[in-house]
């Protein structure tokens, strides 16, 4: 049974490559929990960031500054009257949350976490991914028919019509930057996720900075399409609450409406990580290759242990400044209690990066390397996520002609351009 | 235990043809007698992700994502999005197999003859034929060589076959321009 | 006087389908939908998301205010006025005791007048924040909304301290004020003043240049002078499509003969002047309030009015400048102690008909920027 | 009674002076001095039904101005203009309706059609008065116009002279049963279609409702 376990962390390829079931299980596992979680979260800090960009407070009330509302909340889905519209097509209503949900899950296999943690690595990996986060929008048309009612109707035909449009600006960006991974000795690209992250490593640039300002355009369009993609403010057409009550999910309820939610923030954290991986190093530290120094390596590996301290002091802070009432006895408690958890994984990761540091090759520096691909991976990752909040608190709402337009008359123009440009670059230099 | 876990080879392939298969047989049948057109289109995806998975399974992932993002992802959603506009309440009354169904009869019987013909004649012009399909990485190598690895695919689609994949697009854009006439009255 | 005026005109709701031509929608707005701003239904039209046509069914908040009235004796209708336009309470209180005073031939004393001017005038920048909040979330930026609703508690604030409500006040009575300004007043109105101004700058930073904005108000539910005055919309719907008038400089009522302020008008008629003119009706306002505050007389505050009102027979118009617009009460008086009629002319119903002239062939996006742009108040349209 | 006899109701003339001067009428204003000297004789019986005129109130004096004069000549008898506390009106009769209407537009600038509205004198033998109230932008002036109609006649319609009568309309035939000709969609407008009865009729019961719609509609016995 060790050797099981064991034949995985000595090797350096993804589960899938290697064609380790048993990893393989085990990371999807892992992954569906860290999403599900991770969307838990997302959903808290959505409610405090959007608050505190408005003057308010937000959830305070359900657990210490109301860190345990997305609990309740989720609680609250689950309990609650599963509605289906009487005039609805029942089977499809059921069936199109699970569509959602299942393609914005399923493109989590090929998304590389660090240079083995992946479910797998697939030689198509970005176009897998493409296609599948495409099927998304199959479980927003169908719900949006399914429901036999105007407002999910329009707001169906919106969001397909707005995502096939962007998915073309959006791979075409995605083009540039597979061009990028091309050029190199061999004169071969790769659509493999972990390879484009390699090229990026090999060329020793970030493909942002690549033939700026090449790259970053191509990073702009894709980090505009991506919003739009996911149907978030300022493109949140298929949904606006203002014009279409709440779009293609007006008539969901309870559970299947959470599946929508859930499949929406996953979708969002997917896009992300694409961005991440074709433009941003994915899973690599700042400057892999001007600050090699194993000093340097050791620094930048205490980094996720310092975050998670700086978040316990943060919990810590608030378990002061608490009002000293006994009715916040209980909370205080509480953001006590996490606080000491939050400490405690700064605490372990610390030492996994002090005891990685000094046994090379060991069990511990695996470790040591996949928390550090990990973290920044999420580290960067996190930064989307908190730009989508910002969005969101910031602008009004496109019109739908207007979302249009920018999609077709400006965003492919540019992205075309951008790749042609990319291509001629590349071969010249 | 240990060596057939790390040897790469795919697991259950028997299982997951059979299953693969008949998912593609039972939707392109419910896409032929669903009388509500969604449900047609629901079930004709669900055949063409089966056979994107056939691909997967023959060592063709590129066919396989080019299955999934063009079909799947994209005809499938302007159908959806065609037969949404579609008074449905009207269509669904119409008469589900209309006069035409003796040719209809004739043409499949035909492909499948063909079908056939092909499978007991033409055994020779597979070139892998006799070989096992689920042990050994041979058949994965030479699979993969075959039409596997993306920059085969484009070597193929951009030197051999440029006229047919060149013809495969004026087709699509003499449709296109049909359809813009068909409902543009004005252009 | 012409088909383009005609809210049904192009609403042929009979039309044959033909095939392959694009479906035509008939959408049902309301009455419960979360931009309509209470329970306005408006039957729309589309041919794709395109407005062929609208039809506004109001009066599910019906209440009858006019047979109320007659019901009534004239002090006792006088709070049922506050609950028309509830976010203008004050406006309401303001147009219907002076009416009164008019029919009875008194006047209210001149700080009755001046107390009248600052609330009516701080009752106007809350009824405009509160239409910039909802406007701006109707467009879909949600911060302003929070941003506007922080300033108006301010506003509230001050009407509670006076009179002890903070929405429907009823803060005036026939022949003045019944409240004398409590200790302090006057200092707090110019706090409000210095805290306000730079917040109205702040809206301005988040929406005046923003891209967005521009691109979703801008040559968006354009009315022309022309018909705009054909249609009796009046108000800063009014003035935005270039036409400089208001009652307060047209027809000075109460105070505002004494005070200097300028009438901001629009170009275009579009819902982005409409929202600049409604920003600058915001500072006019604040101009208003200092030159009152400062210039605030001694003396009563109540008119010579009898205890018990009863006009002599005849029939009054009496019409005010009210946030939305014009807001006029015709009174008839047969001589008892109640009212023969009342009848309010509320200045959101009459501009809520232009609806449909400003959205024909728009988006469904533009009807509801439109509709938060006719700042309407259903409790005003169904009385 | 006793307060009411207590009112220092000011005389005619100060009053005259006072309310063009709050209106800031200026056309107006010469027009009400005028009217100064001239014996309150008429005490109005159009407007005025039933009550008699209190002896302190101020009472509707004959209003005279170029306007005025104008359309004097051409109706005659038909048209009365008169002012009460500063507000000018016509009365006149039911045939003038469109006409007079369309002429104020046309030739007085009387661009703005403020409100339509009715009152209800079940006493009387013509038992609504119908009220236009206009407005004037280059004028500066308001003027109504008044009409009387009996129950069940019906009145032309002013949507084609101001676009803006089209719910106000609506409105009065609502609330009054007043018939519009020539009105585009002249259906209710506050009430339920369907409803039965005119609520501001002085003979609808301030707790009347149409119980049967109620019933019907809402599934509830009764909507009090």
């Amino acid at each position: 049974m060790p050797n099981f376990i064991m034949s995985y962390l000595g090797s350096t390829l993804t589960p899938g490559q290697a064609g380790n079931q048993f990893w393989a299980l085990i990371y999807v596992l892992i992954i569906f929990a860290g999403v599900s979680v991770a969307v838990i979260a997302m959903n808290w800090i959505e409610r405090k960031a959007l608050a505190h960009f408005q003057i308010r407070l937000g959830p305070m009330r359900v657990g210490p500054h109301g860190l345990l509302q997305p609990f309740a909340d989720a609680l609250k889905l689950m309990l609650k009257e599963d509605i289906i519209p009487s005039e609805a097509d029942q089977f499809v209503f059921w069936v199109a949350p699970l569509i959602g949900l299942l393609a914005a899950f399923t493109v989590y296999t090929v998304i590389p976490f660090g240079p083995s943690q992946a479910v797998s690595d697939m030689n198509i990996g970005i176009l897998f991914m493409l296609g599948v986060s495409s099927l998304g929008v199959l479980g927003i048309v169908v719900a949006g028919w399914a429901s036999n009612s105007h407002y999910p109707l329009i707001g169906a035909l919106r969001s397909s019509a707005q995502m096939v449009s962007y998915e073309v600006a959006m791979g075409l960006a995605v083009v540039s930057a597979i061009v990028m991974t091309s050029l190199n000795s061999t004169g071969t690209g790769t659509l493999s996720m972990i390879g484009i992250v390699q090229a990026q490593q090999q060329q020793g640039v970030w493909f942002i900075f690549k033939f700026f300002p090449l790259g970053f355009i191509a990073f702009g369009i894709f980090a505009i399409a991506m919003v739009a993609e996911t149907n978030r403010a300022p493109f949140d057409m298929a949904e606006a609450e203002s014009e279409l009550t709440a779009g293609y999910h007006t008539e969901y309820s309870g559970l299947r409406w959470s599946l929508f939610m859930l499949a929406e923030y996953a979708a969002m954290i997917a896009v992300s990580s694409i961005a991440v991986t074709l433009w941003l190093g994915g899973w690599m530290r700042p400057f892999p290759n001007l600050l090699h120094a194993p000093a340097w390596d050791f620094i930048f590996s205490l980094f996720p242990g310092l975050t998670f301290g700086a978040l316990a002091a943060i919990a810590l802070l608030g378990t002061v400044r608490m009002p000293s009432h006994s009715f916040f006895k209980i909370q205080r408690v509480g953001l006590a209690v996490f606080a000491g958890l939050l400490g405690l994984i700064a605490l372990l990761l610390l030492v996994i990066a002090v005891a990685g540091r000094s046994a090379d090759s060991s069990l511990a520096a695996r470790f040591n390397d996949g928390i550090g691909y990990v973290y920044w991976f999420v580290l960067k990752v996190s930064v989307f996520m908190y730009l989508f909040i910002w969005y969101r608190a910031t602008w009004p709402r496109y019109r739908f002609d207007q979302l249009m337009k920018i999609g077709w008359k400006v965003m492919l123009p540019i992205s075309l351009g951008v790749l042609v440009v990319t291509a001629i670059v590349g071969v010249i230099f | 235990m240990n060596s057939a876990l790390s040897a790469g080879a795919p697991v259950a392939t028997p299982f997951f043809f059979y299953m693969l298969s008949g998912l593609a047989v039972i939707g392109g049948i419910l896409v032929i007698t669903r009388r509500n057109a969604v449900h047609s289109a629901l079930a004709l995806i669900v055949t063409l992700l089966s056979v994107a998975g056939l691909y997967l399974m023959l060592y063709a992932p590129f066919v396989a994502g080019v299955q999934i993002i063009v079909y799947a992802g994209g005809i499938m959603v302007l159908f959806l999005f065609v037969i949404m506009l579609v008074n449905i309440e009207r269509a669904s009354k119409d008469r589900r197999f209309n006069r035409i169904w003796p040719i209809g009869l004739v043409a499949a019987c035909t492909l499948m003859g063909l079908f056939v013909s092909a499978f007991v004649k033409g055994r020779a012009l597979f070139p892998d034929r006799g070989m096992p399909l689920s042990e050994g990485s041979n058949t994965q190598e030479i699979a993969k060589a075959l039409y596997g690895e993306v920059n085969r695919a484009g070597q193929y689609t951009f030197g051999q076959y440029t006229f047919a994949f060149e013809i495969a697009s004026l087709l699509l854009l003499v449709a296109i321009l049909g359809a813009v006439i068909m409902t543009k009255k004005k252009i | 006087m012409n088909d383009r005026l005609d809210p049904m005109s192009n609403l042929d709701l009979d039309a044959p389908d033909t095939y392959l031509d694009s479906n035509e929608l008939i959408i049902n707005m309301g009455p419960q939908h979360p931009a309509t701003h209470g329970v306005l239904r408006v039957i729309l039209k589309l041919d794709g998301e395109k407005v062929l046509g609208t039809e506004c069914v109001i009066g599910y908040l019906h209440r009858g205010v006019e047979k109320i009235a007659e019901n009534r004796t004239y002090t006792m209708f006088n709070p049922y006025v506050d609950r028309m336009d509830y976010v203008a309470a004050v406006s309401n209180g303001l147009g219907y005791c002076e009416a009164v005073e008019k029919l009875l031939n008194v006047e209210a004393p001149a700080r009755a007048k001046y107390i009248r001017v600052i609330l009516t005038e701080l009752n106007r920048i809350a009824s405009h924040q509160l239409w910039l909040g909802t406007h701006a979330l109707d467009i879909g930026a949600m911060t302003p909304l929070f941003y506007t609703f922080r300033d108006r508690e301010e506003i509230l604030k001050i009407f509670e301290k006076y009179c002890g409500a903070r929405l429907t006040t009823h803060a005036f009575r026939i022949g003045g004020c019944q409240y004398e300004t409590y200790a302090g007043f006057e200092k707090d109105v110019k706090n409000f003043l210095t805290f306000v101004a730079p917040k109205i700058d702040e809206y301005e930073t988040l929406l005046t240049t923003n891209r967005i904005w521009l691109e979703r108000t801008k040559n968006v539910g354009i009315i022309s002078a022309a018909d705009a005055i054909a249609l009796g919309v009046t108000g800063p719907v009014l003035r935005a499509s270039g036409v400089k008038w208001d009652l307060r400089k047209a027809q000075p009522y109460a105070a505002y003969a004494d005070f200097d302020f300028e009438i901001p008008i629009g170009e275009n008629g579009d819902t982005y002047d409409r929202y600049l003119v409604r920003m600058a009706e915001m500072r006019q306002s604040l101009r208003i309030i200092e030159q009152a505050v400062n210039g605030i007389p001694e003396g009563p505050i109540m008119g010579k009015v009898p205890k018990v009102i009863k006009p002599p027979v005849g029939e009054i118009y009496h019409s005010i400048e009210a946030p939305k617009g014009e807001l006029g009460y015709f009174i008839v008086s047969d001589g008892s102690t109640q009212p023969y009629r009342i009848r309010v002319r509320p200045p959101s119903f009459v501009n809520l008909q232009a609806l449909d002239i400003m959205v024909r062939g728009l988006l469904v996006a533009d009807v509801i920027a439109v509709i938060g742009t006719l700042d309407i108040v259903l409790g005003e349209v169904d009385r | 009674m006793a307060e009411d006899v207590k009112t220092p109701a000011p005389p005619p003339p100060p009053e005259g002076e006072k309310k063009p001067t709050a209106e800031k009428t200026a056309e107006a204003a010469p027009a009400v001095a005028d009217a100064k000297p001239a014996a309150p004789v008429k005490p109005a019986a159009a407007a005025k039904p039933a009550a008699p005129a209190k002896p302190a109130g101020p009472v509707p004096l004959p209003w005279t101005s170029p306007l005025v004069e104008k359309y004097k000549a051409q109706y005659g008898s038909a048209l009365e203009a008169l002012t009460y506390l500063g507000q000018n009106y016509f009365a006149v009769d039911r045939s003038l309706i469109p006409n007079l209407l369309r002429l104020l537009r046309d030739e007085e600038e009387f661009d703005y059609c403020v409100d339509i509205t009715a009152v209800h004198y079940p006493k009387r033998e013509k038992q609504f008065d119908v009220i236009w109230i206009l407005y004037s932008f280059p004028r500066n002036e308001r003027v109504r116009v008044k009409t009387q109609i009996a129950d069940g006649a019906s009145i032309p319609s002013s949507v084609s002279i101001w676009a803006t009568a089209n719910w106000l309309e609506r409105e009065v035939y609502d609330m009054f049963g007043i018939q519009f000709d020539g009105h585009p969609d002249l259906k209710r407008i506050l009430l339920p279609d369907g409803w039965k009865g005119h609520p501001l009729r002085k003979d609808y019961g301030i707790l009347q409702q149409d119980q049967e719609w109620v019933q019907i509609n809402l599934g509830i016995e009764s909507g009090q």
